[in-house]
């Protein structure tokens, strides 16, 4: 019909092209993701393999879908109005059920033995942490260790760690997409999974579960390290705090344990023994404050016990009613545990 | 024999129209029901998916495994109340317009009398459990509930059939339609009486 | 063929059209609903038996039954098929919506089996009960 | 074309008059009001599907402004949620499911040669229904108070305790207000299609869209109690403190996902179904044959209906079931592509066989094939368990599910926007602008949605307000955010030309495209009662066979024009064998009046006003019997004995 509209029609579609080929060039900005095609565990590493195997099919039939329809478009279009029969179904049944079958099968049988393998956990007497997903903040502790922290996990490297998940409230998903595909917190039930990096580093995980207001804002780090650097965390965990050492610190230790704070967080070695908050025996040496909400530095950390309201809106910690010259002595103290 | 076979498998027999010939307001009925005895379905099956993950205890410990003679005769006035419905809507298809009306008459007792004994029945277990004790509290009263909301929309339908039969100038041999359909969905609720009985009252005993 | 069966033999034919062309369908919703309620909720319960019955095996009668149930729906298409070739011009509607549905049985019940089938191998390599 | 001259009316100028006068309207708000007619419910649905989808775009546009760039403050996390959340709700809801049912109504009597649908006070219900839910669900944006914890609304966060206030409750009243309409719709299609085909037309003559609506009327049927039983259940659990989902008290979170999913994945087919059926109506006028492998493609539709009930938990693969049980489903889900493909391919080889006319509509079945299978390759990776827990609730699947459903459904919607605006306003559009339009939305949705994949892959979670800009997410988002504003601007360019069309479009002809249905043999826009003298239908094309058309003009049998009343034919369920004439019912406050009472009963259980609810009920069960009444008769006409 429209032969007159082809070249028009052509350079039409070459423009989106040229658009998007430039916001791709300005796309690949700054950051490190953590990527699942990056994997650094065995977890991942299936998955990541089994991706290349589905992209490429996908490309294949894609690739066939649009030489076919390429083809109609080229040598098929003529202002003919007569209308034609026949029904050729073999190149429908060959090309539409017979060929899908087999790709189909092929990876139900791949996608089977990556199945089985994920399911393979680590041994009985492997080393094992509790996770229980919170709204917005990861608990982490260890069985047998007294101490807990928050939205920080550490794993030894090249060992299968056990990791069971529990909920304090609502659902969540524990997700490391460099170590292992993502597993559920479910309400009422223990789930498990487990771990295992193949080289040191930290990966970046996430709560992939929507789990209410501040989902955005519950993000964790997993830090693969030697056998002995795992070992000298799990010791730090069961000790007590490092106590003060200058009088700020004092002082902020002093407000912090008779004021508010105590009423929710623990300190371990001092009479603050919270437990709606996280465990802020080691807060000095986490890598952000509110679960990935902001950097954990002094200026931050006096923000968020003002009023933490303006820095992850929706948080459970209420504004804290602390006097301006007490705010640099607790700053002091909580930079001090780690 | 293998005639009866063969004439069924030739291609008269294949070819058969089945269903064949009903009116737009049987389907429409019959679709509602399918649709409702999905729902059924899926609130039987929430059931016995809590029942199986609660534990050993069911039902959970705190009340006793339901008594059977209650619902049995409750089940013994439900189901056999189908019967004055088929036998009032052969009547009326010959015409007959008091057997409609004494048919339906029968029916609408029977069905009060079902709903007066769940009313029994509830208020001698609200003593022991209620809707918010826990989940089997949840589940008795809304699946019983449910299908007694359901009774109580049949005998409405039932009533209100009466209703237009005793006014006159509504049904005949030529126009049955509705009877037809409310008929149905009467079966329906007797029906689903049939799959709580065994499944809130019959399964714990299993 | 008898040219007018009686009033038996239609209903039978009818119900073994229906067969033909759902047959399948119901086969595999009664395996999937089977086999994955059983499993769920046998292994919730903190268990791998069913009454006694290695859940192993509870789970394979709920692959072979309706696996076999297909099959003979599957035959049954066949034989509809069969019945309504070829479909000429002018004959009787009814034959060629037969054909039509026959057809869509075939396929239908190959498609299943195939479903039923691809979970019996997942009963192979997997334990019934691994999270 | 080849038949664009005006069909010879079979029926005489005063048989046309008593048509008329039966089943014609005089325009007035009384009419306005109380019409049954389906093509003026049918364009009903279709405007206030299209303001909702206007209202759920406008809430994307601005969930995609603040994601434009990373710790963006210009939401707050409170606003984003109910955003998202509405959004997802309307589209899927609110939009995508009365779009296709506009279509549906509007043509299934039209295709199948009816002249109205087989309840069609029922249909004038389900619309105000539909309209009344949708502002009620709307109206909670404003106060603040709309649904927030996304589309599926997962336990225990819905529940009274996470999320208090009136969201919840807005959401899951307004899903069975909702539902009574789709549920009644959905018998409406299926009666109507097995009821009300014109004498001839057997199973295997039904047009394929006709197949599409009813097999998805069929899956509604199936589909919809389950999430119906989940919101009364999460009702119940919020208000009056039981505990289905409670684990504290034997109840069990994992209950309302098998629930809501046991509806939710075939609702995905419920949306796409009958837009692939819009596929297989608009490719035979632009490419001069009808659609290779009818009977496949049929296959193709029954087989996707059934499966599709039975994949749901590859929505829960990572919640930590027995990985036995997901293999089933596993397989099922892998196996649904097989008739997703033939379907794709018998379009494939429907191009490749005919003569391709390309005009707008043509264009949309393109961009359809091109989007659609992208969605569908990523759709099969999420059948397998392992990947699916690496990508789910990710940005991958949201750039899955959107190549899906718009490629799947809002393509093929805008195909038939184009394809049938003649036959519903009378009136040709403009095509320049149609291809402007088109290319911005092909362009736009790739735009948006393709870099989904990648900051999916490369970890970033779905529903997030915002997100740090340390992962390197930002360039992507701000691609995808370009992309949103092109689509919009797409969008905007159809409405720019279903206006133009109706205030300035060149009058449009019966049949403009030399379509193979039978829409195509009467006026544009048809008059009252659809077709002078119902057709007996011939062959699967019977405005391509002259036999057929031939029936409705010079070949005319009176008994098919049925003048001396409100009248249609019934026929046989599955020959299409005359049976009876059957009577229609005219105009009723009835239906408006009915959906006006249901509102106040939803409006009422939402403000705990229980005694108010209680009358409503008592109201909505005295409409009812009224509207069921039966008329009085004479003994002799009702055959009564005794």
């Amino acid at each position: 019909m429209d032969t007159r509209a082809d070249p028009t029609t052509r350079s039409r579609r070459l423009a989106p092209v040229a658009v998007l080929g430039g916001v791709l060039a300005l796309a690949g900005c700054s950051g490190q993701a953590p990527s699942a095609l990056d994997p650094a565990g065995s977890g991942a590493g299936r998955i990541t393999d089994l991706w290349w195997v589905l992209f490429w099919i996908s490309m294949a039939v894609f690739v066939e879908v649009m030489v076919l329809l390429a083809w109609a478009l080229l040598f098929r279009r003529r202002r003919d109005a007569r209308v034609r029969h026949g029904q050729p179904l073999r190149f429908v049944v060959v090309a539409g059920a017979g060929v899908p079958l087999v790709i189909l099968v092929t990876v139900y049988a791949l996608g089977l033995r990556d199945l089985a393998a994920l399911g393979d956990g680590p041994e009985p007497g492997a080393t094992t942490i509790e996770v229980t997903g919170h709204q917005w903040w990861w608990e982490v502790r260890v069985p047998g260790v007294a101490g807990a922290t928050a939205n920080e996990l550490h794993i030894p490297v090249g060992e299968k760690v056990r990791i069971r998940l529990r909920t304090a409230d609502v659902l969540h998903s524990f997700w490391v997409p460099q170590l292992m595909p993502k597993t559920d917190l479910i309400a009422g039930e223990v789930r498990e999974t487990w771990l295992r990096a193949e080289r040191a580093g930290t990966y970046r995980g996430q709560c992939a579960e929507y789990c209410g207001t501040q989902h955005a804002h519950m993000s964790f780090l997993v830090v693969a390290e030697p056998r002995r650097d795992f070992d000298a965390w799990l010791a730090r965990l069961g000790s007590p705090a490092p106590g003060p050492q200058t009088d700020a610190q004092r002082r902020g230790q002093q407000a912090f344990v008779q004021g508010s704070c105590a009423g929710c967080h623990a300190v371990r070695g001092t009479g603050a023994d919270g437990h709606i908050g996280p465990d802020l025996s080691d807060v000095g040496a986490r890598w952000s404050i509110g679960a990935g909400a902001v950097p954990n530095d002094g200026g931050h950390l006096g923000g968020w016990i003002a009023n933490s309201q303006t820095v992850k809106p929706g948080n459970r910690m209420p504004p804290q009613p602390v006097q301006a010259a007490q705010l640099p002595d607790l700053i002091a103290y909580l930079q001090s545990l780690k | 024999m293998s005639g009866g076979v063969r004439a069924a498998t030739g291609t008269a027999a294949l070819t058969t129209e089945l269903p064949v010939g009903r009116s737009t307001g049987w389907w429409g009925m019959v679709m509602f029901v399918v649709t409702e005895a999905t729902l059924f379905a899926c609130l039987l099956g929430s059931y016995f998916y809590l029942r199986f993950q609660s534990g050993d205890q069911w039902p959970p410990p705190g009340i006793a495994p339901p008594t059977l003679l209650k619902p049995l005769v409750m089940t013994a006035v439900l189901l056999p109340s189908s019967l004055p419905v088929i036998w009032a809507e052969h009547g009326i298809r010959k015409g007959q317009r008091w057997r409609l009306r004494a048919g339906l008459t029968a029916t609408l007792l029977l069905g009060l009398t079902f709903l007066a004994l769940q009313a029994s029945e509830y208020a001698e277990k609200l003593h022991e459990f209620t809707l918010t004790t826990n989940a089997y509290g949840s589940l008795f009263y809304v699946i019983t509930g449910f299908h007694g909301l359901h009774v109580l929309v049949g005998l409405t339908m039932i009533g209100w059939l009466l209703a237009a039969s005793l006014r006159g100038g509504s049904f005949g041999a030529h126009r049955h339609d509705r009877v037809r359909n409310a008929a149905i969905y009467w079966h329906f609720v007797d029906l689903v009486w049939a799959a709580i009985l065994f499944t809130i009252y019959l399964s714990p005993r299993l | 063929m008898s040219a007018h069966p009686g009033p038996r033999a239609r209903l039978a034919g009818g119900l073994l059209f229906w067969y033909a062309v759902l047959g399948g369908a119901v086969a595999w919703a009664v395996h999937l609903l089977a086999g994955w309620g059983v499993d769920e909720l046998t292994c919730a319960s903190g268990s791998d038996h069913i009454g006694g019955v290695p859940l192993r095996a509870a789970v394979g009668a709920a692959v072979a039954l309706p696996a076999l149930a297909t099959v003979g729906a599957l035959l049954a298409a066949v034989l509809l098929w069969r019945r309504t070739h070829p479909p000429s011009e002018g004959e009787d509607r009814s034959v060629g919506r037969g054909r039509l549905l026959a057809v869509v049985g075939f396929w239908s019940n190959l498609l299943f089996l195939t479903i039923i089938v691809l979970g019996g191998v997942a009963l192979l390599v997997l334990p019934p009960c691994q999270r | 074309m080849s038949t664009t001259a005006a069909p010879v009316p079979g029926a005489s100028r005063e048989q046309l008059g008593r048509l008329e006068e039966h089943w014609g309207e005089r325009p007035s708000l009384r009419a306005w009001l109380t019409t049954v007619d389906h093509k003026k419910i049918g364009r009903r649905y279709l405007v206030t599907a299209g303001l909702f989808f206007a209202l759920a775009g406008l809430s994307a546009l601005a969930m995609r402004t603040q994601l434009a760039r990373p710790e963006s403050r210009l939401l707050s996390p409170q606003e984003y949620n109910q955003l998202f959340t509405m959004h997802g709700t309307a589209m899927i809801f609110l939009f995508a499911t009365p779009m296709l049912f506009g279509f549906g109504n509007f043509l299934v009597p039209l295709l199948i040669g009816a002249r109205d649908m087989a309840f069609p006070k029922l249909n004038a219900l389900g619309y105000w229904i539909f309209l009344f839910a949708g502002l009620f669900m709307w109206a909670s944006l404003p106060f603040g108070a709309a649904p927030n914890a996304g589309w599926f609304a997962y336990v225990p966060l819905t529940g009274q305790q996470h999320t208090p206030g009136l969201h919840m409750d807005v959401y899951s009243l307004g899903l069975l207000f909702l539902g009574i309409a789709t549920t009644a719709g959905s018998i409406n299609f299926i009666v109507t299609a097995l009821k009300l085909r014109a004498p001839g037309m057997s199973l295997n003559r039904v047009p394929l869209f006709v197949w599409a609506i009813v097999a998805t009327a069929f899956m509604v049927i199936f589909a919809l109690p389950a999430l119906n039983l989940d919101n009364a259940m999460l009702f119940l659990d919020r208000r009056f403190g039981t505990h289905f989902f409670d684990p504290a008290a034997g109840g069990n979170v994992l209950l309302w996902q098998h629930l809501f999913w046991i509806f939710g994945h075939p609702d995905v087919y419920i949306i796409v179904m009958p837009a692939l059926g819009i596929v297989s109506a608009v490719l035979p006028a632009f490419t001069r044959r009808g659609v290779v492998g009818y009977v496949l493609v049929v296959f193709a539709i029954v087989a996707i209906s059934i499966i599709s009930f039975g994949v749901w938990v590859h929505h829960m693969f990572a919640t930590g079931l027995p990985r036995l049980s997901y293999s089933f489903f596993s397989a099922a889900s892998t196996i649904i592509t097989i008739p997703s493909g033939i379907q794709i391919f018998a379009w494939l080889a429907t191009m490749l066989l005919g003569r391709l006319v390309v005009r707008v509509p043509l264009l949309f079945v393109i961009g359809f094939i091109v989007t659609f299978v992208l969605g569908g390759f990523t759709g099969t990776m999420f059948a397998l368990t392992a990947f699916d827990q690496q990508v789910t609730d990710s940005y991958f699947v949201v750039a899955h599910f959107h190549y899906v459903l718009i490629g799947g459904a809002v393509f093929p919607i805008l195909a038939a926007i184009y394809y049938w605006l003649p036959k519903i306003t009378g009136r040709m559009y403009h095509e320049g602008l149609g291809r402007w339009a088109f290319w911005l939305v092909f362009a736009g949705m790739h735009v948006t949605f393709f870099p989904m994949h990648l900051y999916g892959l490369f970890g970033m979670p779905r529903r997030v307000y915002t997100y740090p800009s340390e992962p390197g997410w930002d360039g992507w988002n701000l691609v995808s955010t370009i992309g949103s504003y092109l689509l919009a601007v797409g969008l905007l360019l159809v409405v720019v030309g279903v206006v133009h069309a109706i205030r300035r479009g060149r009058p449009a002809p019966p049949d403009p495209w030399g379509g193979d249905t039978l829409e195509w043999s009467t006026d544009s826009p048809p008059k009252s009662y659809n077709f002078p003298v119902l057709p007996q239908v011939h062959s699967l094309h019977p405005n391509w066979d002259e036999s057929s058309r031939e029936s409705m003009g010079a070949g005319a049998e009176a008994d098919r024009i049925l003048a001396d009343g409100r009248t249609t034919l019934l026929t046989s369920e599955l020959d299409g064998r005359r049976e009876r004439e059957v009577e229609m019912p005219g105009s009723s406050w009835q239906p408006l009046l009915l959906a006006l009472v249901m509102l106040l009963f939803f409006t009422a259980m939402l403000f705990a006003w229980y005694p108010v609810a209680a009358v409503a009920a008592v109201a909505v069960a005295g409409t009812v019997a009224t509207w069921l009444w039966p008329p009085r008769r004479p003994d002799r006409e009702l055959g009564v004995s005794a």
